[in-house]
């Protein structure tokens, strides 16, 4: 019973990895403080941030603080972008 | 025609311009922007990364905006991933219009959106190591003009 | 490089292009705008007229203009006379920059002064004739925007 | 004694030929109404449109009623711009 995180951008450097296993527990699913609790805190400080946003499944959460992940879910942390 | 792509190899950018311009004879004005790896700052290479579920979905959605706003004939949205080196072409934008303000104005747009709107994040490689590159403001404010 | 020229023979835009990014590794960005001549409304044939004295100073002049207003690596201005069948390209024009909005409102503000400020006289030949081609409204207005 | 009358555009059809001698008489000099008269009368009418314009030897005159032309000179009757 797990979710994926994905690190993107220098959220990857932060965390030294670009991908974390996050462990459901008992209750199988988790919600964002419940997520920053499992994080290293270096990377939980910085995911806090208002310019880092979550996607769930592929789609962004428009707050990050109302996500509900689930077993097989795959998240991820999305730094500021910067293309072309 | 409308082409989008992700690409994780250098490509031509006259040749992708080329066959984009025999897919719209009706184009009487084709333009085009192509963004390269500066060799300037000691940048010895440019990483760009994405993240697959959102990064190319993002690039259509864009395109999708673009050929609402602009009467177009056809436009291309090509940007690299992975790692480049100086000269190295990262993106290219080509519309072709009837008339040529809506072909310009289009690759303004588009431009504007993946500079600062679109999921990708670059670093560059520069003798004390990588940096993560963040948009300028004067990028957040060409944004805001399409609001 | 600074490549200002009067073409009285077809040219190959994607080459001139190519040929002009190789002269400016500096710029992190190359905007480029192709007219070419449309193949609607029953246009068998098209013809630029020019008039020697003033045509080529003048496209000089307004590379000059767009030099002095844009920070600029390189500006390419070609410009068809004489008869051209539809698809053929009539004027091409190119700014490389190391910032992407003064190559692509190099691009804009030269095309638009090539369309209504510049020595050049246009016709098209229909099924009834040689008709001469004004400025549209809509192209004094995009000069008006310089101003 | 005489200058050379360069007609573009649609000007050329409305004379029938993108060339005119302009013959300067005895005064050898011939100034913006002198002009006009030795003109073919739908030329000379269109000429005296605002939208019309004059160069003398390859500078365009800022108001062509100012002209004064001698021998050897080239004059130009420029109708309305449309390039790109």
């Amino acid at each position: 019973m797990a979710a994926r995180l994905i690190l993107l951008g220098r959220l990857a450097d932060l965390a030294g990895t670009p991908e974390l296993a996050v462990p459901l527990g008992d209750a199988a699913q988790i919600d964002w403080p419940g997520l920053l609790a499992l994080l290293p805190a270096a990377l939980a400080e910085a995911a806090t941030g208002p310019k880092i946003r979550l996607a769930l499944n592929g789609a962004v959460l428009a707050d990050k603080t109302t996500l509900i992940a689930r077993s097989g879910d795959e998240l991820a942390l999305l730094p500021p972008v910067s293309g072309g | 025609m409308v082409i989008v792509r992700l690409s994780s190899q250098s490509f031509d950018p006259a040749a992708e311009l080329t066959a984009l311009e025999g897919t719209m004879p009706q184009a009487g004005g084709i333009a085009s922007f192509v963004g390269r790896v500066r060799p300037t700052d000691g940048t010895q290479a440019l990483e760009l990364s994405h993240y697959e579920p959102l990064t190319l979905p993002g690039m259509e959605g864009l395109a999708e905006q673009t050929l609402a706003r602009f009467d177009l004939e056809g436009l291309l949205i090509i940007h690299r991933v992975g790692v480049m080196q100086p000269g190295d072409p990262i993106v290219l934008v080509a519309a072709g219009a009837r008339h040529r303000r809506d072909a310009i104005e289009a690759v303004d747009f588009a431009m504007d959106h993946l500079k600062s709107d679109a999921w990708f994040w670059k670093r560059e490689l520069r003798a004390d190591g990588w940096h993560w590159i963040e948009p300028r403001s004067a990028d957040h404010a060409d944004l805001a003009r399409w609001k």
